[in-house]
Parts: structure tokens; C-alpha cells; sequence
């Protein structure tokens, strides 16, 4: 537990964290500060595609073998079933009608891919090895959730839209196409492709992400006081409490299918974090009566900073303890 | 100059149902259309800003100019995209130069 | 389709008006809104462009449907605001669908 | 309020056009104008987007509040430089407030 | 050839040619996949400092000389040349009208800069060396055919509007100020200007390229998707048959002119590639008639990628075998 | 004075100077070139970021001792009387009403953050060492000139708006925001935070600073060729003249506070420079009758290229002059 503690510390004083937590204030004290649109997009983009090729690169020519099939499957399976868990949670601990706790029970068993490559970076600090191919893993829980979801609201009477086209949007999303394509381009290109671009997806990494988790700190801070106490406790809770049931969740995969320690702190990070890209645009189009604020002002106000400062660290303990 | 009467049309809707909306509007016949990006707004569903987003988020503004006698149909088909969808639909009566062009 | 008459207000304005400006037509009762973005202009002060500036630099033009019946109070509040600065005010008659709503 | 009747004129051209547009404006007499950039659209000549694209590709769409005395000067001359390109133009009546800016 | 064919599959299997095949798959996928227009713009105008600054680098201390004279004039004869040859081609090949053909014929008299700023980066990769100054020619090289295809046009007695006002915009057009303007900066800050922003123009360059790549893909295949086979047969085999004919032309002169192996497969390169920045924006003013469509799917769907993987590894191997 | 010539000719072929003076000639020969405003904010971000974080990691460890107090106290007291001497040489020497005059006194009494960054960079590459705080006098010097200059015009009976919002506007303004978090960051994260993103905020600076300085010289020359000799003689002379004043006074506080010739000279750059970020969007609030274009075109037109070109090499000769 000290160990922890110490760790969330030593995690807490890096640059990245503390841009988050400038961006945070900055927006709570209603600074006019603000990262345009396109710079946020252009930067989520280079991050997806750095962590993809990276992914790639490290299993370069190792092949598709049976593990990662079978961490895909874990994860596919958590995402289908976390969203059954978050719905529960959320209707016993909130007031939340059942298509508003259908919509965020969706973004928490989706995925958070930001939260996912600040894991990967305190991993590296620390020196910790992790399975390359766990980004496939991530791209591969982004949209499982959405069914579960989906059907949560089916199965209620109401209305949802879910259709051929939606279908084709989700699973080909921007961050499902980007990270699965450069994972394939840094797994084809190997060694001899990272020597080209290096400079580009290693070196300047950390920097650009203090820029971005500086950007996501506005964004969520702006989220929070738009809210204004509007959450409701039961919710703020849900936002603490589900990151936890689903890292023991991850956990659980990760040793059933037998990740390194690294990887385990990876599925668990993935099983934690909750989405904030690729499921709120779905949820506008199947779910129009859910209130958007909800999902995302949890997801990015809470959950994120929560896995960002306490969670991560504490993931990457217990992974150890457990799997070291 | 010689002008034309038309209706212009403006629906501001959710940026992920842009192409369901323009797919329907030409499925109904509707020739002609232009997207404008929109910053941010405010309405029963509170306010939003689109500065630092990542994602499909926001809303855009799609502008229609039609003939006074394609309104209906171009209104039937806006409203079934629309419906369900937080956003406004306006029309305006208009002017057009070269009405060969709608 | 039913249609239900309305006004639509258009107001560009310097960008660092836009919060005051939408703060007071809030307090005024206004309950939608919609912000576009502008690239440049013209008018007595100038030409200007947005092209390479940092800063909260330019104007933004803030589109407001609204009931015939409101629009006085919308424009003595517009007006407060906007009264020393620079930028246009235009009012036009237009319909709306889904009349709840405004 | 006190507002007074005027056009609204909206020409939505091509980019590597809209300096031979305002120019053209200023040349008949046309006191401003503001322009609003546009993310996308559809016409005659297929659809198009604005994304990714590198150069002065797409469209935008040019907004001038005139006095009505003054509309066929405007008409005129915008006309010359959009004639044989694509685009729209559209004029609706408005009100304004502060007259004399116009 | 079977060098030629080994040297493709080489060049094939690099992040780069790689990020624009993700990009055309995502678009051709209709994936949402996109690059804000702004980041692309800014990676464009990157491009072209990086390359012309170190174009510049390279040339400081020798001066402007006779060489360099030499090569611009031979540059800009192709350019002049060209597209009576692609004109000749089209009316041939296609069903185009005079005003189309013309307004194609005028891209591919004018260069791309990003294929030749990907040969540039193949060359580096097999550390085969050019001259410098052949930036100074690219920029050189963009306007000159949009003279030879208005007068096509105009002879055909359509109306073509060409004043002092489009010379201007062509003759200053971002893309040749930028170009020429940072190879001046770079032949005048040489070594010691390179010292200070090497890690920007040069470390930083392929990761980057990679990139805008991508979204060079994507736009490309959104391109080609809208087309839907609109362009017909002769059309598409005009985009791979004209790149080989501008190739043998660039051959040509780079032999007359003397250039070094890597000069002369840039000057292939330059002479074999398709405009889509420049010309396109001077075609709308000049050729409104013309549908920028058919230009645009042309030189970005079927020319660019056929350089970017069979063109540049084709050419630098023949100015290998040839000025070798 | 050989000295400081041959210093300024050396400052002056820099990338980053040439490509100021390459926006300029682009813009005043009326090209197209343009940087998309999203790219331009973000690199104003990224430069707030890095100098502040940088300056933050200079006086990590040493904590808020007293010399960082007074010289920001300095600062500011340069801030608030500024203003007087440029209100008072802009109504003796041009016919600017009080109102316009204070509003361009406003912007010389606040400081331009690029100026400063530039003069960093010449520090840098000269060797020569900074107090890291300076950072932190920079920000504090944003603000305190609004004051001054709203008082001067409350004092000619016109109307100024100055309410608790545009206090709590100015005051945590983007720049001031940004600059100070990251310094708090640096400070806090020290030298385990700076080998962390370093690649980012050190070695990619200089070329980053030269693209953004490429778009104030485009910036700069738009406003200059849109004000076409509309400035008068008077206003032009003031923008040469007053941050000479400006630097004298600095050099007055810095050797006041005690600084070293690294600090001095920035004091000097500080004090000399205008803001064209914060105040601007402050006076058009406070004051919208004062015309925004000549504050503008003064402060980034005529005393940036002023400050860059002359002014930088002579304050840093000047303070190593008397300081060392
Ligand atoms: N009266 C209105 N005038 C202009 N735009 C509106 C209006 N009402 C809503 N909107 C726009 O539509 C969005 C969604 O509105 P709502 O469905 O009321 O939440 C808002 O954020 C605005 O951008
Ligand atoms: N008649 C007009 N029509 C459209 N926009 C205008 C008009 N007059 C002014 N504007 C806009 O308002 C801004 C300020 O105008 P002014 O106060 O006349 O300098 C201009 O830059 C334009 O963006
Ligand atoms: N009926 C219309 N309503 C609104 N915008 C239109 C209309 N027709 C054309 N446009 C716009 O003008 C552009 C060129 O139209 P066109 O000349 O028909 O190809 C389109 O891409 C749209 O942006
Ligand atoms: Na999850
Ligand atoms: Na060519
Ligand atoms: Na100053």
C-alpha cells in the first residue's frame, strides 16, 4: 500500500499529469485558455498512430500467434460484458433513466485510448515490458460494448437506431482504422521502419501527450462546470467506483489469459478507462434521447483524471504483486 | 436582375447524423446543398463548444436553396433525420439568380 | 409540414464580445442559439482577415431563432451589448418546424 | 426596436474566387461584407469536402446587408465574377438596426 | 528489372508508401477517418520549408552557378512542354473536351512537391546523392504549363480568363514563395542555420511525411470513391502511361543538363508527377469550366500513387543504370 | 557599436529572423501564402509551454526566494508606468486621439511573448546564461499596463468598461494561464520532468520558432499593406522610438533588481516589446472606440521587426556592456 502510494506520487509529478491538472484548473477558474479543434484532432491522431505503430513494431515478426488471440477474445468479452455491470451499478446507485444508463454503461465498457497510452508511458518510465500487441487489444474492445448497450435499451421497449450503416461506422471509426492500420505497418515494417520514423513516434511522445492531456484537461474541466453539481453524488461515485470493478475485471482476463505484468496493467487500464470518442458519436445516432453531458462529462470529468492519477499507478502495483 | 423565388432552408444538426441528413435530402430530390461548421450554440440540451474536441462531436449547419414547390418533400425527409435529433430547422423565403441552377 | 412563424436574428460580433453577448441574451430569455465562425470581412474599420492570428482575434456570428413575440426583448438586449462595438445586426421573417422548442 | 428594411444577399463561391468577389464588391459601391468559411456541399458539379485538402480548395460563402436602393449594383457586379462559375446566390429581405452603418 | 523490382518492393514496405495505402484502404473503406484541414495545410507548408531549407543547405557556398541556371531551364522547358504532349495524349486516349484536357494537360505539366519530396527521401534512404538546387527547380517547374494549356485552350476559341492579377497569384502562389524563399534561407544560414532547426527539418522530416501521407490517401481514395468509375478507361490509363512519358522526358534533359544519378531521377520524378495544389486553384479562375474533379482523381488517385510505389523506385533505378 | 552591428548582422541570418523577414516580403508582395489560424495558435501555445516549463526548470530547487519577488516586482512597476511615457510621446509626436493613444500605450506598457522567446534563443546561442524566473516576470508584466491606460482615458471623461469579467478575463488570460503552469510545472517536475519531454520543449524549438515566425512576418505584412502609409510618419517614428525608451527603463529596473546581463537584457526585450495577444482583446472590450488596426500594425508591424532585427543584439550587447 505504501508502495502505491508512493508510486501514485511519483506518477502524480510528471508533466503529463500536471498539464492534465493545469488544463483542469484553467477551465474551473474560467480561463479563456483553449487548443483548437483542428490541433486537438491533428494530435489524437499522431498519439493513435505512434501507439499503433509501436504495438507493431514490437510484435514484428513474432506473427499472429494464438496469445494474441486469445487476449483479443478477453477483452472482446469484457467489453460486451462490463457494460451489463456499469448498467447495474448505475440504476442502484443513480437516478439515471434506463437510456441514459445504457449510454454510459456503453462508454465504460468501450475504451479510453488516451488513458490507455498514459499507462504505456508510465510503463516505460518504470522500465516495465508489456505485450506490443495490446493495442490490437484495445482497438478490439472499442465497440463490443456498444451492442450490450444497445440491447440494455432494446430490451426496455425503447427506441434504438441500429442499422447497416451504423454498424460500418463504428467498427470502421478514425481510432479503430488508425490503430489497427499502423499497428499492421509497424508490424510489417519492423525495425528497419522504426529506424525511419523514431524521432517521430518515440522521442517527441511524452511531449506532445503533456500538450494533449493539457487540452483534455480543458475539455473536462469545462465538462465539470457546465454540470455544476448537476451529476448528482450517485453519479460522481458511479465514476470512481466503476474504473475499480472493471480493473479486477481486467485483472481477472489478464490472468486467465496470461499476460505479463505489464500486460496486465495494460487490460486492467483498458477495462477501467471509459470512452470518450468513438461511443459518444454512436450514442447521438442510436440513442438520440440519451443526454450527452452525462457520458462525457463522467468519462473525461471523473474517470479519466481518476484512472490518470490513482488508478494507473495503482494498476501497475497490483499487476506486479500479482503477476511478478 | 432578374430573380426567382425559393425557399432557403437551414438545419442545424448534430455532426453525426450529417450524412443520414444529406443522404436523405438528395434521396428527395434536393440538388443542392452547403455544409457550414459551427463553433459552439446553446439550447434546452445546455450549452457546447466545440474548442479542443476530438471525435465527431458538435454540430454543423447545412444551408438548402430549393424551389417554393420542393419544399415539402425536402421537409418530410429533413424531419425524419431530424426528429428524434436535438437541432432547428428554419425556412426563409428567398431570391435566387439563375434558377436554371436549383 | 406545419410551420410556425419566427424571427431569426443574426449578429456578428468581435470575439471577445461573444460571452457577454450570449450571457445577455440568456438573461433575457432567449433560450437557443448558435455560433458560426467567420474568416474575415469588411466594413467601416477595415478590412480584416483571420489567417494566421493568435489571440482572440475576429468576430463571430451568433444566429438566434426565436418567437415574434420575444424579439423585442432579444434586441434591446443584443443592442446593450453590441452598442459601442462594431458589427451588424439583421432580423429576418422566417418559419420554424417543432414550434416547442423556441 | 427601430429597425430598418434591408437584403441580405449570400453568395456562396469558390475560394480562389472570393478576392475577385469582394473586390468587385467594394468596386460597386459596397460598404462591407463578412465571410463565413464552409466545410462542404453538393451541386451540378458532384459533392465535395473540405477535409484533408492542402491549397485554396472548397467554397465559402460571402454575406452582404444592404440598403435596397443599392441591391442592383451589388447584383451586377457579383454577378460578372460568378457568371461562368459555380456557386449560389440568394436574397432575402431583413431588417437591420443601426441604419446608418449601411 | 529485377532490381527495379526488388528496389519497388523495398520501397514499398515503408512507413511511408504504407501510411498513404492505410489512407486510401480507410477512404475507399468509407471510414470517417480524416485530417482537419488545418493540420494538413500546416504539414504541407512544414514540407516545403523542410525540403527547400535543406535544399538550400546543401547548394551554400557554391553560389548560383551556371549549373543550376542550366537545370531551371530545362526544367521549365518540360514544364512548357508537356502538357502539349499530355494534351495530344488525352484527346487520344479519352473522351475529354478541349477544356478538360487542357486543364489536366496543365497539371501534369506542373509538378507535385510531395512526390518529389518523397523521391527525395528514398534517394537519402539508399544515400544516393543530388544536387541541391534541385528544389529551385520544382518551384521553377510549377507554372510554366498552365501558360502551354491556356493556350491551347485559347486557340481552340473558348474563353479563357488570364490576367495580370491570376499571373500574379500563380507566379506568388504559396507552395513556389515558401520553396524558394526557405532554399534562400537555407543557402544563406548554411551549416550553422542547419545546426540550430536540424532536428525540426531533418530528424522529424520522415515521421511527419508519414503523416501527411495518410491523409494524401485519404483524400485520394475519398476522390476516387466519389468518381465511382466516372473517369473511364482511357482517362485511368492516361494517369499511368503519362507519368512514364514525363519520366523519359526528365530523362532527357537531365541528361543534356548532365545531372548526377539522384538529380536526374528527381528531374524524372518532377517531369513524371501530376500537380494538385497550384494548378488546381489557377484552373478555377482561368478554366471555370473545366470540372476540377476529373484533374484533382487524376494526378491524386492514379498518378500519385502509381509514382509513390512503381514510379520513384523505376526511376531511380534507371538514372542509377543509366548515369551510374 | 562594431560590436553590436556585427552581433545584430549575426542575429540577423538566423533561420528564424530570415524567415520573419521571408512572412514579411510574401505578404507585402501580396502572395497567398498563409499559415491556417488553428496551426498558428497551436504553435503559440507549444512556444508558451516550452519557455515557461524551461524557465521553470532553471529555478527548480532553488524555490520563491526574494530575487525572484523584487525583479518581478520590477516588472511590474515597469508595466504600470510604461503607459505615461508612451501616451505621452504618442500625443506629442502624432495626432492620435486619447483614446486610440492610450490603447496603443497599453500594448507597449505589456510585453510580446515572442520577443522574448527570440531573445532566449539569441541568449542561447551565445552562451549566455538567464535568470529561468524571467519567465515568470513576462507574465506578470501582461497586465498591469491595462490598468495605466484605462485610467489615462476614465481621466478624459471618455467611457471605459472595465468590470470584474474583463478583470478576471485579463488576468487569467491564455498566455498568462499557460505560462505560468507550465513554469510552476517545471519547477515542480525539475530535471527528472525535463529528460522526459525535452525532444519536445528544447531540441525541436528553434525550427518551430521559425514557422511561427513566418506567420507573424505574414500577419505583420497584411497589417502593414492594409495600412498603406495610412499610419503617418508620426505613429511609425513612435514605433521605433518607444522601445528604445522602453529598453532604457528596463535596463534602469534590471539594475535595480540586480540582474544578470542574460537577465538584463531580457528585462531590456521585455520592457521594449509590445503585446499583439492579450491586449489587444482587453482594449476591445474596454475601449471599442479605440481602432484596433494601428495598435496592431504598430506593435507587430514596425516594433517586432524593430526588436528582432536591432533591438535584441543591441539590448544583449548593452547588458553585457554595463553587466559584465
Ligand atoms: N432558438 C435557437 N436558435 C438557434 N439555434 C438553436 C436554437 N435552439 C437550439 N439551437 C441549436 O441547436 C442545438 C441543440 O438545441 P437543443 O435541441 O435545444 O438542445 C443548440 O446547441 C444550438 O446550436
Ligand atoms: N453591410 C455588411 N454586411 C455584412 N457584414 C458586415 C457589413 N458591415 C459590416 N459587416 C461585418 O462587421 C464587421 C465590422 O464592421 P464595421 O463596424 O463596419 O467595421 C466587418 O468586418 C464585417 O465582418
Ligand atoms: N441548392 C443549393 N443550395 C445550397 N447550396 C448549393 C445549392 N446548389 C449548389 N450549392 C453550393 O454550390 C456548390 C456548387 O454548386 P454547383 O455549381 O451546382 O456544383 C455546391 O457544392 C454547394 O456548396
Ligand atoms: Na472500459
Ligand atoms: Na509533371
Ligand atoms: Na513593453
Amino acid at each position: 500500500m505504501g508502495d502505491i502510494l508512493s508510486l501514485a506520487g511519483q506518477n502524480l509529478l510528471t508533466p503529463m499529469i500536471l498539464s492534465f491538472v493545469l488544463g483542469l484548473a484553467a477551465a474551473l477558474a474560467r480561463s479563456e485558455l483553449s487548443v483548437p479543434e483542428a490541433a486537438a484532432k491533428m494530435m489524437s491522431l499522431y498519439l493513435l498512430f505512434a501507439i499503433g505503430f509501436k504495438g507493431g513494431v514490437a510484435v514484428a515478426g513474432h506473427g499472429v500467434d494464438a496469445h494474441l488471440l486469445t487476449a483479443m477474445a478477453g477483452g472482446v468479452a469484457l467489453s460486451f460484458l462490463l457494460p451489463f455491470a456499469a448498467f447495474g451499478l448505475l440504476r442502484g446507485m443513480t437516478g439515471l433513466s434506463v437510456v441514459d444508463a445504457a449510454a454510459v454503461a456503453a462508454h465504460y465498457g468501450s475504451i479510453s485510448i488516451v488513458t490507455f497510452v498514459t499507462a504505456t508511458s508510465v510503463l516505460a518510465s518504470q522500465g516495465i515490458a508489456s505485450e506490443g500487441f495490446m493495442v490490437a487489444v484495445a482497438a478490439a474492445m472499442e465497440a463490443p460494448a456498444i451492442v450490450s448497450a444497445l440491447w440494455l435499451v432494446a430490451r426496455s421497449g425503447a427506441g434504438v437506431r441500429m442499422d447497416a450503416r451504423l454498424w460500418h461506422e463504428i467498427l470502421l471509426n478514425g481510432s479503430i482504422v488508425l490503430l489497427i492500420g499502423s499497428f499492421v505497418i509497424g508490424a510489417v515494417t519492423g525495425d528497419a521502419g522504426m529506424a525511419r520514423i523514431e524521432p517521430m513516434v518515440v522521442t517527441a511522445f511524452q511531449g506532445i501527450l503533456c500538450l494533449f492531456l493539457l487540452d483534455m484537461g480543458l475539455v473536462a474541466g469545462r465538462g465539470l462546470r457546465a454540470s455544476r453539481g448537476g451529476l448528482g453524488v450517485g453519479v460522481v461515485a458511479f465514476g470512481v467506483v466503476m474504473p475499480v470493478v472493471g480493473a479486477a475485471a481486467g485483472l481477472a482476463v489478464a490472468l486467465l489469459v496470461g499476460l505479463s505484468p505489464g500486460g496486465t496493467a495494460l487490460m486492467m487500464t483498458l477495462a477501467a478507462s471509459a470512452s470518450y470518442i468513438a461511443v459518444p458519436a454512436a450514442m447521438r445516432v442510436a440513442l438520440p434521447e440519451a443526454n450527452p453531458s452525462v457520458s462525457l462529462t463522467l468519462a473525461l470529468g471523473i474517470t479519466f483524471p481518476f484512472n490518470l492519477t490513482f488508478g494507473i499507478p495503482a494498476y501497475v502495483a497490483v499487476a506486479q504483486a500479482i503477476g511478478g | 436582375m432578374l430573380t426567382h423565388s425559393a425557399k432557403r432552408v437551414e438545419i442545424i444538426i448534430e455532426a453525426p447524423m450529417e450524412g443520414r441528413l444529406t443522404d436523405a435530402l438528395q434521396a428527395a430530390g434536393v440538388t443542392g446543398f452547403t455544409v457550414l461548421p459551427v463553433l459552439g450554440g446553446s439550447g434546452r440540451s445546455g450549452q457546447w463548444s466545440r474548442e479542443g474536441q476530438v471525435g465527431r462531436a458538435g454540430m454543423v449547419a447545412v444551408i438548402c436553396l430549393i424551389r417554393p414547390e420542393r419544399l415539402d418533400a425536402l421537409l418530410e425527409a429533413a424531419f425524419r433525420v431530424v426528429e428524434r435529433h436535438i437541432g432547428v430547422v428554419s425556412i426563409t423565403d428567398t431570391q435566387v439568380l439563375r434558377a436554371e441552377r436549383f
